[in-house]
């Protein structure tokens, strides 16, 4: 309540009553400029003559009542208010001659131009759609004579295929799949690969770190992975019946051998 | 739709709706022949025009109108078209062109050219990072979109390739400086993709953003 | 034409390749315009057409007969094209295409891209105060209204959008001279490109794309 006495000050209850109705409509905003125009439209004044202080005073109210109703405002309106603060400033604080920059007067002189453009814009695109169409209010031919005896093949492309084509060769590398170094990897499939050849010779309860490639052994990065490998190869072989694995005791090496079929 | 009974043919009775005059009816039958795609019938044209338009009567006058031009209106089965005069069929040997979509081999080695010309074989290939067949030159060359530069200066004085005037007429382009860089296509929302891994180009914290062509230098 | 000493008529040394008559020369323009759905360059029609026609002067004849018909003689910008009255549009719902419903945005920016082309991506943000979303252009680049223009020689070269003939021909304009209230915006300042003037804060535009050549706008 005491923020509407506040605001009693600059806006009447109808402007209120309307900023209030504009916040629910926030969405239905295209950016901060256009909710400015909106505003401009209760000055019931030629966009030219309009009080750009007044209509700063009814942005940041609206702002301010957004915050109050704890509505989520995109940046863009709170770099706007931001900046019409700045303005609000400048109009009502008399020049300041150190300060750098367009006085306050040339500012507003801007908001207005660009308020007035854009109202400009948005006429002469209602203007245009107004306009009689191709294909709703007036036709092109229907029937594209055809004449059969002299036929020749052109290829077509658009603009459009031919920058998605440069596109998509230009970006084809960002598109391209993470690889990983692959140095001092062994895979699971690697290992299997190779235990599968050899477990034929394992007869007897050998240590899996024998199973180890040559030149695997040494780098302890190599050595983690081709362990791990090995290891749940041998996971795997065991759980098809090829072999079987044992263990003496907690961190004693792991034996295998091939299963004993028949 | 009424509840008046047909009206029999040669009956004097006024319509309750007066069906427009018959020039009037001549024009609407001119423009809905224009605008189909196959023939219309007489059927047709009743049922599309306002009530009590005569498009049988509408047609004849209209038949004559186009007779000796160089379109005319003709019968095709029961039904009536506009077509080309036949001894103007000459004339229309360019309408019988066949369309192809350009290959995508095509196209991307067409792109090459645009944006990089003049440019040689060999570079293309390295851009496109596959071999470019003869055959894709030789059509691009035919279809007059690219044509040979100067050679290069470098070992072997390999031979360039750059876009022609044909090509910009086709694209819609002033000239090749023209075609939008890939920063520019992703803008437009021509290219799916991500935004660039760089955080926001937008600079609305910035306090000192006013100088304008600083804040695109710190862009990606 | 006039009364010059080696006016063909009647002349005994006729050329081998006189060009045909005027009424003649009017048949083949409408004939060519018929069969078109597209509008026909002047220079188009002068290569169909036998040696020494003169289709601009044929189609002043033709417009002429055209006027108040059911089709009409239509510019669109240099071209020619023949297109249903506007009057008649209620009679051929049958061929209306069902138009995507362009949004607001989108309709704006078609317009702010007319009214003050060649336009920068920037220059239209500038205008409606917002940015303009991926896909708005890439739309009516699709609906092929627009298409880039030259590069703006200034700071950066940034890419330009203009509309196009097929825009014009959409739209029943016979150039982008003619669109509604051109001439009062224009005399209003308000199609005057007016940089913001330099503050603190100022800065939030955004120029992106705005680089230095076209090499360097591809992303490595």
């Amino acid at each position: 309540m005491a923020e509407d006495e506040f605001q009693a000050d600059v806006l009447s209850v109808s402007e209120r009553m309307a900023a209030e109705a504009l916040i629910v409509d926030v969405e239905g905003f295209q950016g901060p400029l256009d909710l400015l125009l909106t505003l401009s439209r209760t000055q019931k004044v030629d966009l030219r003559e309009i009080s750009v202080l007044a209509l700063a005073e009814q942005y940041l109210a609206f702002v301010e009542k957004a915050r109050h109703l704890r509505i989520e405002l995109a940046a863009d309106y709170l770099v706007m208010a931001a900046w019409l603060a700045f303005l609000k400033s400048r109009l009502l604080l008399p020049p300041d001659p150190t300060e750098e920059g367009a006085s306050g007067e040339e500012l507003a002189a801007h908001l207005a131009f660009q308020l007035e453009r854009l109202q400009a814009m948005r006429d002469a695109a209602a203007q245009l759609m107004a306009r009689d169409q191709k294909g709703r209010d007036f036709f092109a031919r229907g029937h594209v004579e055809v004449v059969e005896h002299k036929r020749r093949v052109t290829y077509t492309a658009t603009l459009l295929d031919l920058m998605q084509g440069y596109a998509r060769i230009r970006t084809r590398d960002e598109f391209r799949p993470f690889v990983m170094d692959r140095e001092s990897v062994m895979t699971m499939e690697e290992a299997l690969d190779r235990m599968r050849h050899l477990i034929g010779f394992a007869g007897e309860w050998t240590d899996i770190m024998s199973y180890l490639p040559e030149g695997w052994g040494n780098d302890p990065v190599r050595r983690r992975s081709a362990t791990a490998a090995n290891f749940a190869a041998s996971l795997e072989l065991a759980k098809a019946g090829a072999i079987e694995i044992r263990q003496g005791e907690t961190f004693s090496p792991i034996q295998i051998r091939r299963k004993p079929n028949d | 739709m009424t509840d008046e009974p047909d009206a029999p043919e040669g009956e004097a009775e006024e319509s309750l709706f007066d069906a427009p005059p018959m020039g009037e009816q001549e024009r609407m039958v001119e423009a809905v022949l224009f605008a189909s795609a196959d023939p219309v019938t007489v059927a047709e044209l009743t049922a599309r025009m306002p009530h009590g338009s005569e498009p049988a009567e509408a047609l004849v006058h209209l038949r004559k109108r186009y007779e000796g031009r160089g379109v005319n209106v003709v019968r095709v089965g029961d039904a009536w078209a506009i077509r080309t005069a036949p001894d103007l069929g000459y004339l229309m040997h360019k309408e019988t062109v066949e369309s192809r979509k350009l290959s995508r081999a095509a196209i991307e080695t067409l792109a090459i050219i645009a944006y990089h010309q003049p440019v040689t074989r060999a570079e293309i290939e390295e851009i496109r990072g596959v071999s470019v067949s003869r055959g894709t030159i030789d059509l691009l060359i035919e279809l007059e979109w690219i044509r040979f530069g100067r050679r290069r200066m470098s070992p072997g004085r390999p031979v360039t390739f750059v876009v022609t005037q044909g090509f910009l007429d086709h694209f819609g382009l002033e000239s090749a400086r023209d075609l939008p860089g890939l920063k520019e296509l992703r803008a437009a929302g021509l290219l799916e993709s991500r935004p660039p891994p760089a955080g926001p180009g937008e600079g609305e914290e910035d306090e000192d953003g006013d100088d304008e062509g600083q804040s695109e230098l710190f862009e990606e």
